[in-house]
């Protein structure tokens, strides 16, 4: 059986940040694929690393941070030790990016048009004239109306909703077989929210394109993504099919994150909360992030290190998940 | 017990160009309407919850309760006394120590430069009232550690953060707290705590809260009453229960379907159609008619104005002939 | 051959007439003439007349002109432009009118001879108008400049018509003026500058530098801490004079009580300012900070100056004898005053201040030094806002008469007497004195009254005289000048290399 | 223009980002005086260097009646034939030797830079303070109440940004003059001088205050505040003032090398300290006259006095400017 | 648009009235011009008559009106020290300045702009670090001083440029220019540079940290994202939002050059406006001085004003609504 080349594939992705305080390490040993046409929802608490994964992937780590294990595998390729300029043609032409603020994200100084076209033209080999065909194009699949008439339209000419349409226009502009979307929602209103997760379910779909979708929201994760990886503290807790995660969490803290939400606890009185809060990076406990927290915790949690996941079929990483039928009970 | 009573308080903004531009591009004055003709009541020792979306008056609303604004036209009553027009000294010192409020940005609402038991114990000091010890049991109460009273907010997380906000909104002993979007910017799990402890703090004190938020699930899970704006206009209220399941007005029944939802697996519902119109140059009649699936020709020419219905109240032509999409 | 110079100030005009300033005299005497000159030596020398005798027992003085002059416009000189002249330099507008006081009348006697009645005898008429310019009358009457407009300018104040050897060929003031030699000048001693542009530079450092850089072929004047160094400097030279003006202090005569407050005015007792006389170490002032480059001067105008009284010396420094005659005056503390200066009128002028506050208090006094911009000094000075001031003065005639007229005499506004005796120095014997030096045609006679009031006011310390301030000319190596005490810069006299 | 941005950037909600920077960057205000700026200053070389040698200069200037061999204010210590000794050379007439040499008046050039130090430092202390207190109370009203105040106090400043520094302390020095009585003016010509570098010098004071308070009053701790009732003075002293005082400090540092050159300039052009007690551009324009006459110590020791002491004041705000942004980090 | 500028203007205005009077008012305490008007053996008769022709004796708002009202004709009178109109000077000496000014100014702004966004792109570079310990140095010393410098270094020691003065200038009708000729190019080095320096590491340092700021943006980070090249990133989508905010500050600056150049025209004998001013400041030339304020404060208004037209210009969010600050 031969098993297609995930679109990307992270092998024990390793994120370092030297301080003065020592080096933080805001992703630890993150492993993941991405099939194609596959959007896989990374989840987790504010400083849980998500960001940084994202960014890491497309090699656009601030310094001091840098990668320091593992790799990136675009298509079965490794990218993340490419020098700057091979890198720069894999940026926006193979991996499209999309951040969480779709004022900040676009330049305020040129027009909509010249900020497609611009990147059309770096990663395509057409003309001026087929560029900004193309550009029109591209937001008219990203749902702009009267899109020709757009083009020389600045930024601050736009609505939010708008604003965000035309940033994934541009992010998908060279048709990139991969899309990080980070956080691409949190800043609009529900029913923005929920037009912008319809277009870009919709394109990933005709496109077959492969997708990371960052976000904290567990009901947008819930209906987008097929599969859902969850973040603590830099390190993967637990990753599955979606409905798995949502339904049946095997990892305590998937669970509590679950049960927090107000959604979940609707007429209950009071909300499940989980206690405490994440720990900082340069103050992880030891053994098990999460054992402080942890209701389940035991010794070993607080010693060893974590159990893997993706291991046999360790799907959370956790000495003592949750049993299905625990769950149910 | 009515503690608040809001009758068509109405906020205009004056958002016209400088004169000079007026005169020259002849244009007129504008004026934006972020809150026009709103009324509710919040009994005593009840939650009563604003939702809506960005723009639609929340926080105008919320500033005008406490007094940070002044309404352009209409009154907040404050246990019977208005705050702009009331006379009385003693009466206006009274009712503003009855009220406080906790705001969204737990980093923006606490002065960096003082320490943690100045900032709780202000209200009060600035009254020039006795504080000593006050702030330890504040802490306490909001589950901190009394030796926390002489850190710097910085060396707090969010959520701490945001319960050093309710210490010092507590410090008063006020009878309303106005809640402006308080857990919006944290995370779930700590959004949880800070729920929870409100609610405890609201049983022990007897508070009120005019609760504001954007966050559908959340208001849910808070309030006794929703009051739902748009476009700075009461369009429903309802007890939550009702509110969820049998909305009356499209717009709430849209803004329930758009809320991304924990047990709705790859859901595919049409999104709701266009974005929130200019609020300077709203469209005619009822607001929601351009966007709304429901619209006729009189929603396009006539206002509906607020009208009982069932438990709550709803301004809309066709209310009660919404149903949900995804209801489950 | 072309020569470039420098000096600090720019003539504020080119009328002759129109301004009294050593800057506008020394530019305008290679333009203009007189009817006398003044010859290497200063002394009087003919000129535009060829001779001179006065009229009768001191009724005036019988000019005969020379023959033959023409202006640069074309026109001949004749005794019409002198009685012209004479109209326009006495006119109220001139600033050259107090050099006519005592003229009564100007008479033609024929073309070539013009005689002026004076009042009293005037034995120094003669050298009092050796900067008297003569104008073409036809020329100011087409151009619209029969009179001098100080204020407002003329024809006259930017275009010149003399009978000079140079004429004024460009003229932008205040940055750069130059001259051409004029073929049809009468006279024949004359080097070989046929072409001069002056610019003004205020800066002495930066006219140091440009003549060290070779922009510059001669600098008016050198910094005196510089002549050193130019003296050292490869294809420069530096010469040194000493010029008429002597810098003195001056005492509040007059004055009721002192600005910086106390009792009275120490300074109306003659041993106090006897005191401050000898309490100043002159020889190291003019050693240091004058860099040996000054001569120390004995009473209000230099030696060799006509009416110089020999004989009489400087108070010694000596700082026990200033203490005493402090004590012995009654103030053995010494008091407080102030002590004002111009800070970019003379050379060196605040430094000298500072040195002499030092050597006031340094016998107990307390001076305040405060230094100024000439702009305020003199108003203030005028207005008797001053205890002691620093003073210099350079005598117009170069005669002894005119420090007197203008210092020492008691301040008669209606009389024109000293009105620059700010002090209000007051005399009964000296103001005796002065009207019979000023018409004693006799030498020896003139000299010994001149000799007495030197006396007087030594004795009484009426000022203090320092020093005569020196003259530096900065000169590119093989260029020849003549240097006058009067400081003007005769370009004829001036030979340039190769 | 400073609130351009903001009346753009008004959209939708910040989110739980602010969690992360609170991750990131535990220490905000506080901890960067306890920890951060104490660490930035042990690992900048240059910062300490430039905090040394400012120190020196300041400690030698305080105790110059210590340190120095003689007193050049004193008149009866001076001798004129002293004057021009060279460096280390015993003097011609006096056989006196010198370190430094001496100027024209016979003065000890070492001495006297120590004491025109202390006038320099003085002024610029003095004229800084000035200007801070005019600027940041002005900056703060202005900022604060709005409307026509901010009008008049800002197109005030522009009136006195159109006069160069110069030219405002010529119109001060003329001024002082005519109404300061003589006996004080010799005193007063030190105060003149500090009020007129002070003068030209509040504007950017004001502007930055203004800018930062525009900022901080719409923040909700203001908010808070006013809700409690507190007087509009008291929220401006007490809550706004101590969070806009960043910037000040470090454009105070940066105007006092600025208020040293300007005092060296005035002073240079004649319009300063009084030449019996000359400061360190006093110093200079005498020495300067001295420059091609080969007595060059009189202008080279205290021009490198003034060189010193200002290149290391702009270096210590350099640093302070670097180490007190949150976002250069 | 037309608005914003009509409301520039009429600030303007007032800011030059305002300027007027201050400039003016100053010059009551300067001195008495009398003085240098008249020669060594003046009277006092004389030095009254001449105070009462000149008007001096008139009360001061009457000297400021007449002032105004004559200087809106663009007459200022005239000078005491030149007795020639005041305009005819100021016309004869502003091309020196202006040309002094401007190579300056342009040697500022593009060595200025250039080594700030070398220093910002190459933050860490020793280059940039060089170039940044350098510039304080520029800050740090005073401009009579780096003049005095560089006279004594090209002009004495070198002998390569000269040390004074605009050597031979051209006539162009009005306008006499030094850019024709080699002495005239060569006389404008060192002035310039002493001119140019302080402002040019000032705008050096303010582009680098706008530059800086400009680079931490969310859409420089989206531009990389997208995979443009380093060189659109940085001067495509840096620089010119850098520039939104570095020419305000400019604009003060360039104005600031113009102010700033009676140090250095007095160091070396420049002779534009500067040292004209300085020379009317000790001759007490009433109606130079105020003219030159005057002319100064309109350089300045203008400049200002042509600023925020290309702010306006250059930032598109301005131009719709043209609200400012
Ligand atoms: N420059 C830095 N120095 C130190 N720590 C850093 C730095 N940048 C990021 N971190 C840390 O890296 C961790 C991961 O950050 P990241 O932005 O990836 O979180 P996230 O999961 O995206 O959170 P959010 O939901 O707030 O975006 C955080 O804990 C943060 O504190
Ligand atoms: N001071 C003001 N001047 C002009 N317009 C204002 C002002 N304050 C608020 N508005 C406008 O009033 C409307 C309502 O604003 P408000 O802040 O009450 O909305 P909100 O519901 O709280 O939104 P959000 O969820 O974004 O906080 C908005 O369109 C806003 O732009
Ligand atoms: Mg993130
Ligand atoms: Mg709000």
């Amino acid at each position: 059986m031969t098993v297609p080349v995930p679109v990307l594939s992270l092998r024990d992705l390793t994120v370092d940040i030297p301080t003065r305080h020592g080096t933080l390490r805001p992703v630890d040993q993150v492993s993941w694929d991405i099939a194609r046409g596959e959007i896989l929802g990374v989840v987790g608490e504010s400083g849980a690393g998500k960001s940084m994964t994202g960014n890491a992937v497309i090699g656009l780590l601030d310094p001091p941070a840098h990668i320091s294990g593992g790799q990136v595998l675009l298509e079965g390729e490794r990218i993340d030790d490419l020098p700057l300029a091979k890198m720069r043609r894999i940026r926006g032409k193979r991996i499209g990016m999309v951040f969480q603020d779709p004022l900040t994200s676009l330049n305020p100084l040129l027009t909509v048009g010249d900020q497609l076209t611009e990147t059309i033209l770096r990663h395509l080999d057409v003309d001026r004239e087929e560029a900004a065909q193309r550009a029109i194009r591209g937001l008219d699949e990203v749902g702009i109306p009267s899109a020709r008439n757009r083009m020389g339209a600045y930024p601050h000419e736009f609505s939010g909703g708008m604003r965000q349409r035309v940033v994934i226009a541009l992010a998908l502009c060279a048709e990139p077989t991969l899309l990080i979307a980070d956080e691409p929602t949190t800043a609009l209103d529900v029913s923005v929210q929920a037009q912008i997760i319809a277009l870009l379910k919709r394109l990933c779909r005709e496109r077959g394109m492969a997708a990371m979708l960052i976000t904290h929201d567990m009901g947008v994760i819930a209906e987008t993504a097929d599969r859902v990886a969850v973040m603590y503290a830099g390190r993967l807790a637990e990753i599955g099919p979606v409905a798995q995660i949502v339904g049946q969490p095997r990892h305590p803290y998937t669970d509590g994150l679950m049960a927090s939400t107000p959604a979940a606890s609707a007429g209950q009185a009071r909300l499940r909360q989980i206690p405490g809060a994440m720990p900082r990076l340069n103050a992880l406990p030891d053994g098990c992030a999460f054992s402080p927290r942890c209701p389940r915790a035991q010794d070993r949690c607080r010693h060893d290190p974590r159990p893997r996941v993706g291991e046999a079929d360790a799907r959370a990483a956790c000495w003592f998940p949750i049993e299905p039928e625990e769950d149910a009970a | 017990m009515t503690l608040v009573s809001v009758k068509s308080l109405t906020r205009v903004f004056d958002v016209s160009k400088p004169w000079l531009n007026r005169l020259i591009e002849r244009l007129p004055k504008r004026h934006l309407t972020a809150v026009s003709d709103v009324s509710f009541d919040i009994p005593e020792r009840t939650t009563y919850a604003l939702v809506g979306e960005s723009g639609s008056g929340k926080s105008t609303i919320g500033k005008m309760v406490v007094g940070l604004l002044r309404p352009t036209s209409g009154h907040v009553e404050i246990g019977g006394v208005d705050l702009v027009t009331e006379k009385d000294r003693a009466a206006i010192d009274r009712v503003r120590s009855d009220i406080q409020m906790i705001f969204q940005d737990p980093f923006a609402s606490l002065n960096p430069r003082w320490r943690v038991r100045d900032i709780i114990v202000e209200p009060v000091a600035a009254r020039g009232g006795d504080t000593t010890g006050m702030a330890e049991r504040l802490l306490e109460q909001v589950g901190l550690s009394a030796d926390d009273v002489g850190k710097y907010p910085h060396q707090f997380s969010g959520g701490q953060r945001q319960r050093i906000c309710v210490a010092r909104a507590l410090a008063s002993e006020p009878k309303l707290i106005v809640c402006d979007e308080p857990t919006s910017a944290l995370d779930v799990s700590v959004q949880a705590q800070v729920l929870n402890m409100m609610s405890d703090l609201k049983d022990e004190h007897g508070l009120t809260y005019l609760f504001i938020s954007h966050d559908l699930t959340v208001v849910r899970h808070m309030a006794d009453t929703i009051g739902v704006l748009y476009l700075g206009r009461l369009v429903e209220e309802a007890p939550p229960e009702t509110l969820f399941t049998t909305p009356a007005h499209p717009y709430t029944a849209m803004l329930i379907d758009a809320a991304p939802r924990l047990d709705a697996f790859g859901r595919e519902v049409e999104p709701p159609e266009g974005e929130i119109p200019d609020p300077i140059d709203p469209p005619k009649g009822c607001a929601f008619h351009p966007r709304c699936p429901l619209a006729i020709d009189r929603c396009t020419a006539e206002r509906p104005a607020l009208k009982p219905f069932g438990p709550g109240r709803v301004a809309c032509h066709r209310a009660g002939e919404i149903t949900l999409k995804g209801a489950a | 051959a072309e020569l470039r110079f420098a000096t600090t100030a720019d003539p504020n005009t080119l009328d002759p007439h129109a301004g009294n300033s050593s800057p506008v005299f020394s530019m305008l005497g290679n333009v203009y003439e007189g009817l006398v000159r003044r010859g290497r030596d200063m002394s009087i020398e003919p000129a535009l007349a060829t001779a001179w005798e006065p009229i009768g027992d001191g009724e005036g003085w019988r000019f005969t002109l020379r023959e033959g002059v023409t202006f640069h416009g074309g026109e001949a000189f004749t005794a019409e432009d002198v009685l012209f002249s004479y109209e326009r330099a006495s006119a109220p507008e001139a600033d050259t009118a107090s050099w006519f006081a005592g003229v009564d009348r100007v008479k033609v006697v024929d073309p070539l001879t013009v005689e002026f009645h004076t009042e009293r005898p005037n034995p120094i008429f003669p050298d009092s108008i050796a900067n008297w310019m003569m104008m073409d009358a036809g020329w100011a009457a087409e151009n619209g400049a029969e009179r001098p407009d100080i204020e407002r300018g003329n024809f006259a104040t930017l275009n010149t018509n003399g009978t000079g050897p140079y004429r004024v060929t460009e003229r932008q003031p205040g940055l750069r003026t130059v001259l051409d030699s004029f073929d049809g000048w009468w006279g024949d001693d004359r080097g070989n500058v046929t072409r001069a542009v002056h610019t003004p530079v205020q800066n002495a450092a930066t006219a140091v530098a440009a003549l060290l850089s070779g922009e510059l072929d001669l600098i008016d004047p050198v910094p005196l801490q510089d002549i050193d160094r130019l003296r050292a400097a490869e294809g420069v030279d530096v010469i040194q004079g000493i010029e008429a003006r002597i810098i003195m202090l001056g005492f509040p005569h007059d004055a009721e009580g002192l600005l910086a407050g106390g009792e009275g005015n120490p300074f109306t007792d003659p041993r106090v300012r006897a005191a401050v006389a000898h309490a100043i170490d002159v020889p190291a002032i003019v050693q240091t900070v004058m860099r040996g480059a000054a001569e120390p001067a004995t009473q209000l105008i230099g030696a060799g100056l006509r009416g110089y009284s020999e004989g009489v010396t400087a108070p010694a420094y000596d700082p026990d004898r200033a203490r005493a005659l402090l004590a012995e005056a009654g103030h053995p503390d010494g008091f407080a005053f102030s002590l004002r200066c111009p800070n970019d009128r003379y050379l060196n002028d605040e430094a000298v201040c500072t040195a002499i506050s030092t050597m006031l208090s340094q016998v107990g006094l307390q001076p305040v030094l405060e230094t100024m911009p000439v702009a305020n000094y003199w108003p203030a000075l005028r207005a008797d806002d001053h205890d002691m001031y620093l003073l210099g003065w350079s005598p117009g005639t170069f005669d002894a008469e005119h420090p007197l007229r203008f210092l020492a005499a008691t301040p008669d506004e209606a009389q024109k007497l000293g009105s620059w005796n700010f002090g209000g120095y007051s005399d009964a014997r000296v103001d005796e004195l002065l009207p019979l030096i000023q018409s004693e045609i006799d030498e020896p006679a003139r000299q010994a009254m001149i000799d007495e009031v030197v006396r007087i006011m030594a004795e009484d310390t009426a000022y203090v005289p320092l020093y005569v301030e020196p003259l530096v000319w900065g000169l590119r190596d093989g260029v020849e000048v003549v240097q006058r005490p009067d400081n003007f810069l005769n370009l004829r006299w001036i030979r340039m290399p190769g | 223009m400073s609130d351009l941005p903001d009346a753009t950037r008004q959209g939708p909600k910040p989110t739980e980002r602010l969690e992360t920077a609170e991750v990131v960057r535990p220490s905000r205000w506080r901890a960067i005086w306890d920890a951060d700026l104490a660490w930035s200053f042990r690992h900048s070389p240059v910062a300490m260097v430039a905090a040394f040698v400012t120190l020196a200069l300041v400690l030698a200037a305080i105790f110059a009646p210590l340190v120095a061999t003689t007193n050049p204010f004193d008149p009866s210590s001076l001798n004129l034939m002293n004057g021009f000794s060279a460096p280390g050379v015993p003097n011609a007439f006096t056989g006196e030797t010198f370190w430094l040499g001496t100027d024209d008046q016979g003065r000890d050039v070492y001495s006297t830079i120590l004491y025109g130090l202390r006038i320099s430092l003085f002024v610029g202390f003095m004229a800084v303070l000035f200007a801070l207190v005019l600027g940041v109370t002005l900056g703060l009203l202005a900022g604060y109440l709005g409307g026509w105040t901010e009008t008049v106090i800002m197109r005030v400043a522009d009136v006195q940004l159109t006069f160069p520094s110069i030219l405002v302390a010529l119109l001060i020095f003329g001024i002082a003059r005519g109404i300061i009585p003589i006996e004080y003016r010799d005193q007063m010509a030190i105060w003149v001088l500090i009020l007129a570098i002070g003068l030209s010098d509040w504007v950017q004071f004001a502007r930055v205050v203004r800018g930062a308070t525009l900022v901080e009053k719409n923040k909700e701790y203001v908010q808070a505040a006013r809700l409690i009732g507190r007087s509009s003075g008291a929220i401006m002293l007490r809550h706004i003032l101590p969070n806009v005082l960043s910037p000040v400090l470090v454009i105070a540092t940066i105007s006092l090398a600025l208020a040293i050159i300007a005092e060296a300039t005035l002073s240079f052009l004649g319009v300063g300290a009084p030449p019996t007690q000359p400061s360190l551009g006093t110093l200079i324009r005498i020495g300067q006259d001295f420059l091609f006459s080969g007595e060059w110590w009189i202008l080279f020791f205290p021009a490198c006095t003034l060189l010193a002491l200002a290149l290391s004041v702009n270096l210590l705000g350099d640093w302070l400017r670097d180490a007190l942004n949150p976002r250069l980090k | 648009m037309l608005a914003f500028i009509i409301r520039r203007v009429f600030q303007s205005v007032i800011v030059l009235l305002a300027v007027g009077l201050v400039a003016f008012s100053m010059f009551r305490f300067v001195g008495d011009p009398i003085e240098n008007l008249l020669g060594q053996e003046r009277t006092v008769q004389d030095v009254e008559r001449l105070r009462e022709t000149l008007g001096l004796n008139d009360p001061f708002p009457v000297q400021y009106a007449r002032f105004l009202g004559r200087a809106v004709q663009g007459d200022f009178g005239i000078s005491y020290r030149q007795s020639r109109p005041v305009a005819q000077i100021i016309a004869e000496r502003a091309p020196a300045t202006l040309e002094l000014a401007f190579v300056s100014g342009f040697l500022a702004l593009t060595v200025g702009i250039g080594l700030g966004v070398f220093t910002a792109i190459r933050r860490d570079g020793w280059a940039a670090n060089v170039i940044m310990s350098a510039s304080l140095i520029g800050v740090s010393l005073p401009t009579f001083l780096i003049g005095i410098l560089l006279i004594y270094v090209f002009g004495v020691q070198l002998r390569w440029l000269p040390t004074f003065g605009r050597g031979e200038v051209v006539q162009l009708g009005w306008w006499s220019t030094g850019f024709l000729t080699q002495s005239g190019l060569k006389s404008l080095i060192l002035p310039a540079i002493t001119l140019g320096l302080f402002q040019m590491t000032l705008i050096m340092r303010l582009v680098r940290s706008e530059m800086l700021e400009v680079l931490r943006q969310d859409y420089i980070r989206f531009a990389r994202a997208r995979g443009l090249a380093a060189k659109s990133v940085n001067f495509r989508h840096a620089l010119k939002n850098t520039m939104v905010p570095v020419i305000t500050v400019t604009g003060l600056q360039l104005g600031a050059i113009i102010a700033f150049a009676i140090i250095t025209e007095t160091v070396f004998q420049w002779p534009g406006v500067g040292l004209l001013f300085i020379n009317a400041v000790q001759f007490v030339d009433i109606p130079v001085m105020a003219a030159y304020l005057m002319l100064i404060s309109v350089m300045f208004v203008m400049i200002n004003l042509l600023v925020d037209i290309l702010y306006v210009w250059v930032d598109p969010r301005l131009r719709i609504d043209g609200r400012h600050a």
